[in-house]
C-alpha cells in the first residue's frame, strides 16, 4: 500500500536533485531554471499527495497556480536569460561575476 | 503487490531518473527532455493521487508550452554544449554527498508519519466523480481571488518579456500604434484647389506629380 | 512649579543655530554677531537658574514634565539640582567664550562651525539638565555629532582619524549604556525616570553589570585609563573651539554621569567595584600625568592633563565622602575654566604660528607679555595653585582622598609634583627664554578679543580659587542627598 | 451548482480593485500617448496611488474584514501598511524621474511594473491564505525582476537580474515547501485555519517544525537574512538606482506583513521555534552586514549590506514577542509593533539614502561610488545636511528616527530576556556607525572631486528635503508614529 | 583692628596690582611709589598691631568662609598673637627695605614695574602665610611665596639658567608641598577641621590615634608629612637643591625671599605647629636629624663657592639649618629668635652683596673683587656687621641667637641631638671661615675687579644647557647691562645703601635687646607649645641665663667663640696672608673638592634619576603603554581585525550564484539539523 510518506519521500529526492542541480551547475544557467522547475514539481507532488490523502481540493488548487506562476516565470526567467546572453554571449554561471564583494 | 504500488514505483523511478539527468545531461537539450519525461512520470503519479485535472493540464501546459519554450531558447541561443559540463564531475562528490544527505534528513522526518490523517475519513470516491468540476467550482467561487491574481501574473509576465525581449531594429517594418492615431488629417490629405477649365488640367496634373 | 528655564537654555542655543545655519557663511560679520547674540543669551537664560536655586533643597528644581514618548514613558522631563546646575552655567558660558575663539581664525564655513557650537550648547545643557533615562541618552548621544564635525572639517592633519576615533569611542560606551537603560526600565516596571531609579531595588549581579555597562559609556567620556586615548587626538586635531568645549564639558558629562547615574543607581556595586575605579582613576593621575611630561605637542600635553585632572573627579567620586565629592565636583568645574583657557592660549599661539608643537617656540614672552601673564596664570591654575580655581577642587580631592585612605590620598597628591612638572616645563619651554626663531619674533601679542575671552576665564579661575564657597554651597544639599543615598544598601 | 455562491465583498479589496483597473488604464494611455507625453505615465501612476491611498483611507474602519472566503484580510495594519506602500512608492517614482528620462528608461513598462509590484506588495499584506501570499509574494518578485533588468543593455542589471532570478525563484520552492508541509500537518491553506488547527493541537509538531525551517527560510531570503541575503547586495549594486530604490524600500514592508501573517497569525504555535530561527539569523545578519558593509566602496552595495543589518535589527522585535512560551498579548504587541515602527523607520530612511543617490546621479553618471559623496558639503550644504540626517539615523544616533527604532527593538528584546543578545547588536551597530560615518566624512571632511551643479527637479528636492526632515522629526517626536504602529498591531492581531 | 589687620596683607597687594596691571600707565616711578607705600602702611600698621598685641590682644577669627564641606569648614582668617606680630614685622620690615633697595638696584631694568609688583605680591602672600589662622590659608601663602618665587628667579625669562632654576625652585619645593599636603590631609582627616585653635585643642586625642591605613602613629605621620613641606620651602637636605640655583635671580629677592622670608616660612610652619611636634619624639628626631646634616654639609659647600650671592646662599641653608635643628631640640622660640637676627642680617648680607655687584658692574664673581672697601664705604662696613653677626660675634645679634641654639641642643636628651650638637660647633667654624672668606676676597687684599675674564657665556643658552646650567660661572649680569669689566667700582646710590644701613642696625642690636624677653620672658605666650617635661632644653637654658650682656661675656670663652675666631684667622691667613695656600690644599684634596664643587651630586642625582627617570618613565608608557599597547593592539587592533574580518566576509559574496544558493540551502540545512537534534 502506497502512503503518504511514499510520495513525501519521492516529493523529498525530488526536491533534493532540484537543489542539489542548482548549486551543482556552474555552466549552464538553463539547465540551472529547469532545476527550479524540479523543486517546483517536488512541491506539487507534496501538495497533490496532501490534496489526495487530506481529501482537500485546496492543495490542488494551490497547486494550480502554482503551475500558472511556473509558466510565468519561467517566461520573465528565460527572457531575462535571453537579455543576458544578448549582453554577456553566454549563459554560463560562472560568468556571471561581475557583481561580487 | 497491487497495480497502484506497482505503478507509483515504475513512475518514481522514472522520474528520479529522469530528474538526475536533467541536472547531470551534458546537453541541455537532453536534460529538457529529461525533464520533460520527469513531468510525464509525474503526472501519472498524480492520476494515481487522482488528481486527473491536473495531471492532464501538467501535461498540456507545461510540457506543451513552457518545456517548448525552453527547448526554444536553448535551440535558440548558440550555447557551446562543450564547454557546458567542464569541471562538473569534479563537483559532483560535494553535490551528490549533500543531496544524499538531505535526502537521508527529510526522509527521516517524513517517514512514519502519519500527519493526523485518522481525522480524515479515506477517500471513496464516486465512479463518475469528476475532479475537473469540482475543481471549478472552487476555483471560481472561492478561489475567484487567486485565479484572478493568477491572470494579472501572466499579464506581468507578458509585458515583462515584451519589454525585455522585444527588439526594435531600424529596418523592422511594424505598425506605431500611438503615430497612426496621432495622425493629423493634414498629413495624410491634401486638398489641392482645381480650377475647372480644361485647358489647363494637364499643366496642373504636372504641378501635382512634381510635388508628389 | 512649571518653569521653561531649562527649556530655554536647551533650546534657546538649538534654535538660535538654525538662522546661523541659514545665513550661510558668506556674510560673515552677521552670523558672526548673530552667534555670539545667541550664545549670550543662551548664558542670560541660565542666569536665574543660579540665582533662583534653593540651595537649602537637595532635590530636583526648575522641573518641567512633559510626556514625550508614552508609548515607553517617556518623558520630556527636566530639572536640575546642585550638582547639574553649575555645569550648565558653565556651559552657557564656556559657548559664548567658543563663539568668540572662532571670531576671525575660522575660515571655512564660519557659519556651520558657529552654528554647531551653538548646538552643542544645548544638547549639553540638555544632558544636565535630563531627568529622563532616554532623553538623556538622546543628547548624550546627539552631542557626538555636532563634535564629530567639528573636528573633521575644522580640525588639524590628522582630524579624520581624531573624529572616527572620539565618535567610535564614545558610541562604544553609550550602546552598552542603552541596553542598561532599557533594563532598568524594564526593571522598574515601565519608568525612564532616573528619580525612580534611584530607589529602584536591583540584586548584585545586575548592579554590577549595569555598573559596568555605565562605566563602559562613561569611563570613555571622561575618560579614564585605559579608554583615554582617544582624548589626546582627539583634542590635537580639534579646532580651537573644539578643543575648549571638549574639554570644558565633554569632558563633564562622563563624570556627571556616574553621579546621576552609577551612584545613586547601583550603590552596592559602586561600593564593591570603587577599588578598581580608584586604581583606575589613580593610574590616570600618576600614568598620565607622566605621559603628559614627555609630550612634544602643546595641545597633547594639555590634553593628557585634562585626564589626568578628570582622573581626580573620577577619584573624588568613588571614595564615598562628601568632601570627595564636592571637590570632585568642583574639580570638574574648574577644569571646565581652566582646560578651556589653556586651550585657548594655545589656540592663540597656534593662530599666529600654526604650530603646536613646543620646540617650535620659545621666548614668547618677549613678544606677548601679556598674553604670557594669563597664559602663567592658567599655568599655574593647571598645577593646581591656590587661589586659582585648580587648587581647589584637587585640593578637597585630596583631603577626601586620605580621609578615605592614607595611600590613595598619596598617590594622587603626587600630581602636586607631576602636574606643575609638565606644565611649567612646557610653559618654561614656550614662553620663556630667548626669542627662538624669527616665527616668534614676529608674534604680535594678543588683540582685544583675545584678551577680553582670557580675561573672562581669567576672573573665573580666580574667583574661584579665592572664593569658592558660592559653588560649593549650590552643591551640599545635592551631595548630601546622594551620599545618603549611597549609603544605603539596594539588595 | 453554484447555488451557495454568494458575490465576495469588494469593499475591502477597492484599492486593489481601484490600482489594477487604473493599471490598464496606464497600459493604454502609455500605448497610445507614450511616445509623445512621457511623463503622462508617471503622472497618472502617481495619481493610480495617491487614489489608492485615499480610498484606503476611506475604506478604513479599524475593523477586521475577511473577504474572498477568507482570502483577503483588510485590518488596521493592512491598511497602515498600504499607505506606506503608497507613500513609498510614490515618493520613488518622483526621485526616479529624472533619473530614468535621463536614461531613456522613462518607458510606460516601468510604471506598470511599479504598479504591478505595488499590488503585490498590497496582496501579502491583506494575504490571509498561503495561496494570496504565494501570488503576491510572486506577483511582486516577477515584476522586480524585470524591472531590475529594464536597461537590457547594462550587464550588469542583467547579471543582477539573473541572480535576483534564480535564488528568488528557489526560494519561492524553499516557502512552497514549507507551505506544503503545513498544508499536510494542518489540512489547511488558511492562515486562520492554520492557527486553529495547531491550537486544537491536532498536527503533528514535527512536521509542522520541519515545514516551518522552510517557511522561515523563504521568508527570510525575501527580508534578506542571512544565509539567504547573498542576492541582495548583487541586486541592490547591478539594478538601475531608481530600481534598487524600489527594492530596497516598499518590498520591506510586504515582507514584514508576510512574515507578520505566516509567523505570527499562521503559526503563532511553533513561536518558540521560529522565534529561535529567527533570533540565530538576525544576529548573523546583523554581524556579518554591519562587517560586510565597511569594506565597500560602492555606496549601492554598502546600504544593501546595511540593509541586511537593519533587517537583523527588525527581526529582534519580531522574535520578542513570546517569552518563556507564555503568551502575553502586551508583549507581543509591543514585540510587534516596535518591528513595525522599525520597518517603517528603514523605509524612510533607505527612500532617503538612495534619494541621495539618484540625487548626485545625472545623465551619463551614476554616482554610486562612495567618493562622489565627497565634498558635498561644498556643494550643496543641504543636501549634505540631508544625508547627514539619514545616515546619522541609520547609525542609531538620536535624535533621529532610526535610534528610537532601533530603541524600541532593543527594549523588545531585552524584555523577551535576550540582553546578551541585545549587547552582541548594539556591538555591531557600533561597527556599522563606521561605514555612515564614513559618509559623512566624505561629505564633509574632503574636498569635492566632482564640482558639477546639482541638477535635481524641484519636485525630487523637495520631496528629499521632506523626507530628511521627516527623519529627523519622526525622531524629535517619535510618539506618534510609535503609538500608530502599536495601535494598529493591537488592533490587528 | 580687624580693618587693621586686612589692610596689613591688602596694602602691598593693592599696589601690586597697580604696579602690575597697570605699571605702564602709573610709570616706573608711580609703580615704586605705590608698592612702597603699600609695604610701609603694612609695616606701619604692623607696629600697631604689634603695641596692640603687646598689651595683650590677640585675635584668632575668620574673615570670610571660604568653602564648606563635607563638615569641614575653611575659613580665610587671621591668628593675630606674638609669634604672628613677630613674623609680621620681619617681614614688612625687610620687604620695605628690598623695596626700597631695588629702587636703586633695579633702575636700569626694564621689567622695573614687574619687579615692584612681583615683590608687593610676595610681601602679601608671606603675610597672608604668616597671619594665617589655619592651615587652608597657610598653604595659600605657602604657595603663593612659592609662586612668587617662581616668577623672580625667572625675572630675566631670557636667561636659561634663571628658568631652568625657577622651574627647579617650583618643582623641589612641589615635593614639599607634597608632604605638606598630606599631612594637612591627614589633619583635615582626623581632626575634622583645619582651623589651628581647634585642632591644637585636639591635639591630646590624636596623639592616641594610630592612622589605620599605614600603622603609623598618627600624630608623628603628621608631623613628619608637615616638615616635610618646611623641607621644601626652608632648603634642608635633600630638598635643598633648590635654593642656591634661585640666587639666578635679582639679588633684593634674594635677600628677600631667599633668605630673610620665604626660606623661614617653613620655620615659622614648626614653630607655629609646635603643639603637635611636641606629642612626637620621633617627628622631633627628624627634625633634628635633618637640621644638622643641613646646618653642617651646607657650611662646608660655602667655602668652595666663588659667587658672592651663593657663598651666602650657602650660608643660608646652612643657617637654616640651625634653626631646624633649634626646631628639632623644642627651642622654638630660639629658632623664630634666630630667624628674626638672621632676616636682618642675612638680608643685610645680600643686599651688600647686591650693592658689591652693582659696584663691580653686575660681576660676581669673588675671585675678580678685592680691595673694595675703599671705593665702597658703606657697604663695607655695613658686610662686615652683618658677616659677624653672621658668624655669632659676641654682642651682635647673631651671637645671641646661634648660641643659644647649641645651648638648646647641647640641653637636649632627644635622639640626634649629640650629632647635632657636633654639627652646630662645626658649624660655626666653617660659617666663620667661608664668611670671612669672601669678606676679605672681596673687601680686602688686591683689587682684581679689572682681571674678570670676557663673558664666555653671553650668548644665549639653549635648554640642552640646562643640566650643568648651575655651575656658578654662568650668572652673569643682567642681559640688559652691558657689562663693562674693569670699570672702576663705586659706591651704591643713597637708595641702595639707606637700606643697608637701617639693617644693620637690627642686626646689630636687636638680639642683645630682645633675647631676654623672646626666650625666656613671655614673649611668645600661647603661641608656643613645649612639653617642658619632655624636652627640658629650654628650661634648662632659662635656668643658665643671666641676662644678655652676662651671656655675651660668657660667650667669649666658650667652644664656639674660639672656633669662629679661629675660622676668621684661618680665613684670614688663607686668603690675604698666603693666597696660595688655598690652591695648593685645592690640590691635594682633589677629591674632596669635586664632591664639593659638585654639591655632594645632589643634582646630578636628580637629574638623572628624577628629571630624567621621569621622562623615561613617561616616554615609556606614552610610546609603549598608550600609543602600542591601547591604541595599537586594542584600538587599532579591534579596528584592523574588524577591517580584516570584513574583508574576509566580504570574500563569501563570491557573485557565484550557486554558491549563492548552496549559502542557502546549507542555511536551512542548518536549521534542520539544529531542529532536529535538539527535538
Amino acid at each position: 500500500m502506497i502512503s503518504l510518506p511514499h510520495y513525501l519521500i519521492l516529493g523529498a529526492i525530488l526536491f533534493s536533485i532540484g537543489v542539489v542541480g542548482i548549486f551543482l551547475n556552474r555552466k549552464n544557467l538553463i539547465v540551472l531554471m529547469m532545476a527550479i522547475e524540479l523543486m517546483l514539481l517536488a512541491v506539487n507532488l507534496n501538495f497533490v499527495a496532501f490534496s489526495h490523502y487530506l481529501n482537500d481540493l485546496s492543495g490542488q488548487l494551490f497547486v494550480f497556480f502554482i503551475l500558472v506562476v511556473a509558466a510565468a516565470e519561467a517566461g520573465i526567467g528565460l527572457a531575462i536569460l535571453v537579455v543576458l546572453f544578448r549582453n554577456l554571449s553566454s549563459i554560463h554561471v560562472e560568468d556571471l561575476d561581475q557583481l561580487k564583494g | 503487490m497491487e497495480l497502484k504500488t506497482i505503478l507509483f514505483y515504475l513512475f518514481a523511478v522514472i522520474m528520479v531518473f529522469a530528474a538526475l539527468r536533467v541536472v547531470t545531461a551534458r546537453n541541455p537539450v537532453h536534460a529538457v527532455l529529461f525533464l520533460v519525461l520527469a513531468f510525464f512520470n509525474a503526472a501519472g503519479l498524480w492520476m494515481l493521487l487522482q488528481a486527473e485535472f491536473l495531471s492532464i493540464m501538467l501535461v498540456m501546459v507545461y510540457v506543451g508550452a513552457v518545456m517548448v519554450l525552453f527547448l526554444f531558447v536553448v535551440m535558440m541561443l548558440d550555447i557551446n554544449i562543450e564547454q557546458m559540463r567542464k569541471g562538473f564531475w569534479t563537483h559532483l562528490p560535494l553535490g551528490a554527498g549533500v543531496g544524499l544527505l538531505m535526502v537521508a534528513e527529510m526522509a527521516v522526518v517524513l517517514s512514519g508519519r502519519y500527519f493526523g490523517l485518522q481525522n480524515f475519513p479515506p477517500q471513496n470516491l464516486p465512479a463518475n466523480h469528476s475532479n475537473t468540476k469540482e475543481l471549478a467550482r472552487v476555483m471560481f467561487t472561492d478561489y475567484v481571488y487567486p485565479f484572478e491574481l493568477a491572470s494579472v501574473i501572466l499579464l506581468v509576465a507578458v509585458i515583462a518579456a515584451v519589454m525585455l525581449t522585444q527588439r526594435t531594429r531600424k529596418d523592422t517594418k511594424g505598425m506605431h500604434p500611438n503615430d497612426q492615431i496621432a495622425v493629423k488629417r493634414n498629413d495624410r490629405l491634401r486638398i489641392v484647389r482645381m480650377v475647372s477649365e480644361p485647358p489647363e488640367v494637364q499643366a496642373v496634373d504636372a504641378k501635382a506629380e512634381e510635388k508628389s | 512649579m512649571n518653569s521653561q528655564l531649562l527649556s530655554l537654555a536647551i533650546w534657546v542655543p538649538i534654535l538660535g543655530a538654525v538662522p546661523v545655519f541659514l545665513l550661510g557663511s558668506e556674510r560673515r560679520c552677521l552670523v558672526r554677531w548673530l552667534a555670539l547674540a545667541v550664545a549670550v543669551a543662551g548664558f542670560l537664560v541660565t542666569l536665574p537658574l543660579y540665582t533662583g536655586f534653593d540651595v537649602q533643597q537637595g532635590g530636583m528644581q526648575f522641573i518641567e514634565q512633559l510626556p514625550w514618548i508614552p508609548r515607553f514613558n517617556i518623558q520630556y522631563l527636566l530639572g536640575v539640582d546642585g550638582i547639574s546646575m553649575p555645569l550648565i552655567l558653565l556651559n552657557s558660558f564656556i559657548t559664548i567664550l567658543v563663539v568668540l575663539a572662532g571670531w576671525e581664525v575660522i575660515e571655512k564655513k564660519q557659519a556651520q562651525y558657529l552654528g554647531a557650537f551653538l548646538v552643542m550648547s544645548g544638547l549639553m545643557n540638555g544632558i544636565f539638565s535630563a531627568l529622563d533615562g532616554i532623553l538623556f541618552y538622546v543628547f548624550f548621544e546627539a552631542s557626538l555629532i555636532p563634535m564629530y564635525i567639528i573636528i573633521g572639517v575644522w580640525g588639524g592633519p590628522n582630524r579624520v582619524y581624531a573624529a572616527f576615533k572620539f565618535f567610535l569611542y564614545t558610541l562604544l560606551g553609550s550602546l552598552l549604556m542603552l541596553v542598561a537603560l532599557i533594563w532598568l526600565f524594564l526593571q522598574s516596571g515601565g519608568s525612564f525616570n532616573i528619580l525612580d531609579w534611584h530607589e529602584l531595588p536591583i540584586g548584585m549581579a545586575p548592579q554590577i553589570l549595569i555598573f559596568i555597562a555605565f562605566l563602559m559609556s562613561f569611563a570613555v567620556k571622561v575618560p579614564m585609563w585605559p579608554v583615554h586615548t582617544w582624548l589626546p587626538d582627539a583634542h590635537v586635531e580639534a579646532p580651537t573651539g573644539g578643543s575648549v568645549i571638549l574639554a570644558a564639558i565633554a569632558l563633564k558629562l562622563g563624570a556627571y554621569g556616574f553621579l546621576r547615574f552609577s551612584l545613586p543607581i547601583v550603590p552596592d556595586a559602586s561600593h564593591y567595584l570603587a577599588p578598581m575605579m580608584i586604581t583606575l582613576s589613580l593610574i590616570a593621575v600618576i600614568y598620565i600625568g607622566f605621559v603628559a611630561l614627555v609630550q612634544t605637542d602643546m595641545k597633547k600635553l594639555v590634553a593628557y592633563s585634562s585626564i589626568s585632572h578628570m582622573g581626580f573627579v573620577t577619584l573624588g567620586f568613588f571614595i564615598f565622602n562628601q568632601i570627595g565629592i564636592e571637590g570632585a565636583l568642583v574639580q570638574m568645574i574648574s577644569h571646565g575654566f581652566v582646560s578651556g583657557a589653556m586651550f585657548l592660549c594655545i589656540g592663540v599661539m597656534y593662530d599666529r604660528m600654526h604650530s603646536r608643537e613646543i620646540a617650535d617656540y620659545g621666548g614668547v614672552a618677549n613678544r606677548m607679555p601679556k598674553f604670557a601673564a594669563f597664559f602663567l596664570l592658567f599655568a599655574m591654575a593647571n598645577s593646581g595653585l591656590p587661589a586659582t580655581s585648580g587648587f581647589v577642587g584637587e585640593f578637597m580631592v585630596i583631603l577626601g582622598a586620605i580621609k578615605f585612605n592614607f595611600w590613595v590620598g598619596f598617590a594622587a597628591a603626587t600630581t602636586l609634583i607631576v602636574g606643575a612638572a609638565y606644565t611649567l616645563w612646557m610653559y618654561k619651554r614656550v614662553v620663556f627664554g630667548d626669542v627662538a626663531n624669527h616665527h616668534v619674533a614676529e608674534l604680535t601679542d594678543i588683540n582685544g578679543r583675545e584678551t577680553l575671552i582670557l580675561t573672562l576665564l581669567a576672573a573665573c579661575v580666580l574667583a574661584m580659587g579665592l572664593y569658592p564657597f558660592p559653588f560649593t554651597e549650590v552643591m551640599h544639599a545635592s551631595v548630601d542627598n546622594l551620599l545618603k543615598h549611597v549609603a544605603v544598601s539596594k539588595l | 451548482m453554484l447555488n451557495n455562491f454568494v458575490m465576495p465583498d469588494l469593499y475591502p479589496a477597492a484599492p486593489e480593485i481601484f490600482l489594477l483597473c487604473m493599471s490598464f488604464l496606464v497600459l493604454f494611455v502609455d500605448l497610445i500617448f507614450g511616445a509623445t507625453h512621457r511623463g503622462l505615465a508617471a503622472l497618472l501612476t502617481v495619481v493610480t496611488l495617491l487614489g489608492c491611498a485615499a480610498i484606503t483611507i476611506v475604506t478604513a474602519d479599524g475593523h477586521t474584514a475577511l473577504t474572498f472566503s477568507n482570502m483577503f484580510v483588510d485590518d488596521l495594519l493592512a491598511d497602515f501598511l498600504k499607505l506606506v506602500t503608497y507613500l513609498a512608492v510614490i515618493v520613488v517614482l518622483v526621485y526616479s524621474r529624472q533619473y530614468l528620462a535621463d536614461r531613456g528608461l522613462d518607458r510606460g513598462e516601468f510604471y506598470l511594473l511599479v504598479l504591478y509590484a505595488t499590488l503585490g506588495m498590497m496582496v501579502m499584506i491583506s494575504a490571509a491564505n498561503f495561496v494570496t501570499i504565494y501570488l503576491g509574494l510572486e506577483l511582486l518578485s516577477l515584476s522586480l525582476y524585470a524591472l531590475v533588468a529594464i536597461d537590457r543593455n547594462a550587464s550588469r542589471a542583467t547579471e543582477a537580474a539573473m541572480k535576483y532570478f534564480v535564488l528568488g525563484a528557489m526560494a519561492s520552492g524553499l516557502l512552497l515547501y514549507g507551505m506544503s508541509m503545513i498544508y499536510g500537518a494542518t489540512g489547511s491553506l488558511e492562515i486562520g485555519g492554520v492557527a486553529q488547527a495547531m491550537h486544537h493541537g491536532q498536527s503533528d509538531k514535527t512536521i509542522l517544525v520541519f515545514g516551518l525551517v522552510f517557511l522561515v527560510a523563504g521568508v527570510a531570503f525575501k527580508l534578506g537574512l542571512v544565509p539567504f541575503h547573498m542576492w541582495i547586495p548583487d541586486v541592490y549594486h547591478g539594478a538601475p538606482t531608481a530600481v534598487t530604490l524600489l527594492i530596497g524600500s516598499a518590498p520591506k514592508l510586504a515582507a514584514f506583513a508576510m512574515t507578520l501573517r505566516l509567523l505570527v497569525y499562521g503559526l503563532f504555535g511553533l513561536a518558540d521555534d521560529w522565534q529561535k530561527m529567527l533570533l540565530l539569523m538576525a544576529v548573523l545578519s546583523i554581524g556579518l552586514g554591519n562587517l560586510a558593509a565597511i569594506a565597500q566602496t560602492n555606496i549601492k552595495r554598502m546600504l544593501a549590506y546595511s540593509t541586511i543589518s537593519h533587517m537583523g535589527f527588525m527581526i529582534l522585535g519580531l522574535m520578542s514577542g513570546v517569552v518563556g512560551g507564555v503568551v502575553d498579548p502586551f508583549t507581543a504587541v509591543n514585540a510587534y509593533s516596535s518591528a513595525l515602527y522599525y520597518t517603517v523607520a528603514y523605509v524612510l530612511m533607505s527612500l532617503g539614502a538612495f534619494g541621495m543617490v539618484l540625487l548626485l546621479s545625472r545623465a551619463g553618471y551614476e554616482a554610486e561610488n562612495l567618493d562622489d559623496f565627497r565634498g558635498l558639503n561644498q556643494r550643496s550644504p543641504w543636501f549634505a545636511a540631508v544625508m547627514l540626517v539619514i545616515m546619522f539615523s541609520m547609525a542609531g544616533i538620536p535624535f533621529f528616527v532610526g535610534f528610537f527604532a532601533k530603541f524600541a527593538v532593543l527594549l523588545a528584546a531585552i524584555k523577551a530576556g535576550y540582553t546578551v543578545v541585545a549587547v552582541v547588536a548594539v556591538m555591531f551597530s557600533l561597527v556599522g556607525a563606521f561605514y555612515y560615518l564614513r559618509v559623512v566624512k566624505l561629505m564633509y571632511f574632503d574636498a569635492p572631486v566632482d564640482s558639477a551643479p546639482i541638477t535635481a527637479p524641484m519636485d525630487m528636492r523637495i520631496l528629499l528635503s521632506i523626507n530628511g526632515v521627516a527623519v529627523a522629526a519622526f525622531g524629535l517626536f517619535p510618539d506618534a508614529l510609535m503609538s500608530l504602529c502599536t495601535t494598529t498591531l493591537l488592533r490587528s492581531l | 583692628m580687624k580693618t587693621l589687620y586686612l589692610l596689613i596683607p591688602l596694602a602691598p597687594l593693592f599696589g601690586a596690582i597697580l604696579a602690575g596691571l597697570f605699571g605702564k600707565f602709573i610709570g616706573r616711578a608711580g609703580s615704586h611709589v605705590v608698592t612702597v607705600l603699600g609695604v610701609a602702611i603694612s609695616f606701619v600698621l604692623s607696629v600697631i598691631v604689634w603695641k596692640d598685641v603687646q598689651a595683650g590682644h590677640t585675635f584668632n577669627g575668620s574673615v570670610y568662609t571660604w568653602l564648606e564641606t563635607g563638615g569641614l569648614t575653611l575659613e580665610v582668617g587671621f591668628l593675630i598673637d606674638r609669634l604672628t606680630v613677630m613674623m609680621m614685622l620681619v617681614v614688612t620690615f625687610v620687604s620695605l627695605m628690598v623695596h626700597i633697595y631695588t629702587i636703586g638696584y633695579m633702575a636700569d631694568d626694564p621689567g622695573y614695574q614687574r619687579f615692584f609688583s612681583y615683590i608687593s605680591l610676595f610681601t602679601f602672600s608671606m603675610l597672608m602665610l604668616v597671619m594665617s589662622n589655619n592651615f587652608v590659608q597657610l598653604f595659600f601663602g605657602w604657595e603663593a611665596v612659592g609662586l612668587v618665587s617662581y616668577l623672580l628667579i625667572g625675572f630675566w625669562y631670557t636667561r636659561p639658567t634663571a628658568i631652568y632654576a625657577n622651574l627647579k625652585a617650583f618643582l623641589v619645593n612641589r615635593v614639599g608641598d607634597f608632604g605638606f599636603l598630606l599631612g594637612i590631609g591627614l589633619i583635615a582627616a582626623y581632626a575634622g577641621s583645619l582651623d589651628y585653635a581647634t585642632v591644637f585643642a585636639k591635639r591630646n586625642e590624636l596623639a592616641a590615634i594610630t592612622e589605620t591605613v599605614t600603622g603609623w602613629p598618627l600624630i608623628t605621620a603628621i608631623c613628619i608629612c608637615l616638615f616635610i613641606g618646611a623641607m621644601g620651602k626652608s632648603a634642608q637636605v635633600p630638598l635643598h637643591v633648590w635654593l642656591p640655583d634661585s640666587m639666578e635671580g635679582p639679588t633684593p629677592i634674594s635677600a628677600l625671599i631667599h633668605a630673610a622670608t620665604m626660606v623661614t616660612a617653613g620655620i615659622f610652619m614648626v614653630t607655629r605647629m609646635s603643639p603637635l611636634f611636641e606629642l612626637s619624639d620621633t617627628a622631633l628626631s627628624f627634625v633634628l636629624v635633618i637640621g644638622s646634616i643641613t646646618a653642617l654639609f651646607m657650611g662646608f659647600l660655602g667655602i668652595i663657592q666663588n659667587d658672592i650671592k651663593r657663598v651666602v646662599a650657602y650660608s643660608t641653608l646652612s643657617q637654616l639649618g640651625y634653626m631646624t635643628v633649634a626646631l628639632g631640640v623644642s627651642a622654638y622660640s630660639v629658632a623664630v629668635f634666630h630667624l628674626m637676627t638672621h632676616a636682618f642680617f642675612k638680608a643685610l648680607l645680600f643686599l651688600g652683596a647686591g650693592s658689591v655687584i652693582m659696584g663691580c658692574h653686575h660681576n660676581q664673581d669673588i675671585r675678580y673683587m678685592g680691595g673694595l672697601k675703599k671705593y665702597m664705604p658703606i657697604t663695607w662696613i655695613t658686610s662686615l656687621l652683618g658677616s659677624l653677626a653672621l658668624i655669632g660675634f659676641p654682642f651682635l645679634s647673631g651671637f645671641y641667637s646661634k648660641d643659644s641654639i647649641i645651648e638648646a641642643v647641647h640641653a637636649s636628651h632627644i635622639a640626634g641631638s649629640g650629632f647635632a650638637y657636633f654639627a652646630v660647633v662645626a658649624g660655626v667654624f666653617i660659617t666663620a671661615f667661608y664668611s670671612f672668606r669672601m669678606y676679605f676676597l672681596v673687601f680686602h687684599g688686591n683689587e682684581r675687579y679689572d682681571q674678570a675674564p670676557p663673558d664666555p657665556h653671553h650668548a644665549a643658552h639653549d635648554d640642552a644647557h640646562h643640566a650643568d646650567a648651575h655651575d656658578t660661572s654662568h650668572a652673569k649680569g643682567h642681559d640688559d647691562h652691558h657689562e663693562d669689566h674693569g670699570g672702576k667700582p663705586h659706591e651704591s646710590p643713597w637708595v641702595v645703601t639707606l637700606p643697608l644701613v637701617l639693617l644693620a642696625i637690627p642686626s646689630v642690636l636687636i638680639g642683645f635687646f630682645t633675647i631676654t624677653p623672646m626666650l625666656f620672658g613671655d614673649w611668645f605666650g600661647g603661641a608656643v607649645v613645649i612639653d617642658a617635661v619632655k624636652h627640658p632644653a629650654m628650661a634648662h637654658m632659662a635656668k643658665d641665663f643671666h641676662g644678655a650682656s652676662a651671656m655675651a661675656i660668657h660667650g667669649m670663652m666658650t667652644l664656639p667663640f674660639f672656633l669662629a675666631i679661629s675660622g676668621v684667622a684661618l680665613s684670614w691667613f688663607f686668603y690675604i696672608k698666603r693666597p696660595d695656600i688655598p690652591a695648593a690644599i685645592l690640590k691635594a684634596a682633589k677629591p674632596i673638592h669635586t664632591l664639593l664643587e659638585n654639591k655632594y651630586y645632589f643634582d646630578k642625582f636628580n637629574e638623572v634619576v628624577f628629571a630624567a627617570g621621569a621622562r623615561v618613565i613617561g616616554h615609556g608608557l606614552w610610546k609603549v603603554g598608550d600609543q602600542v599597547l591601547i591604541d595599537g593592539v586594542m584600538v587599532n587592533g579591534t579596528a584592523r581585525a574588524v577591517g580584516w574580518v570584513a574583508s574576509v566576509v566580504r570574500l563569501f559574496q563570491s557573485g557565484r550564484v550557486f554558491q549563492y544558493a548552496f549559502g542557502m540551502i546549507f542555511g536551512v540545512f542548518a536549521l534542520l539539523t539544529l531542529w532536529f537534534n535538539r527535538a
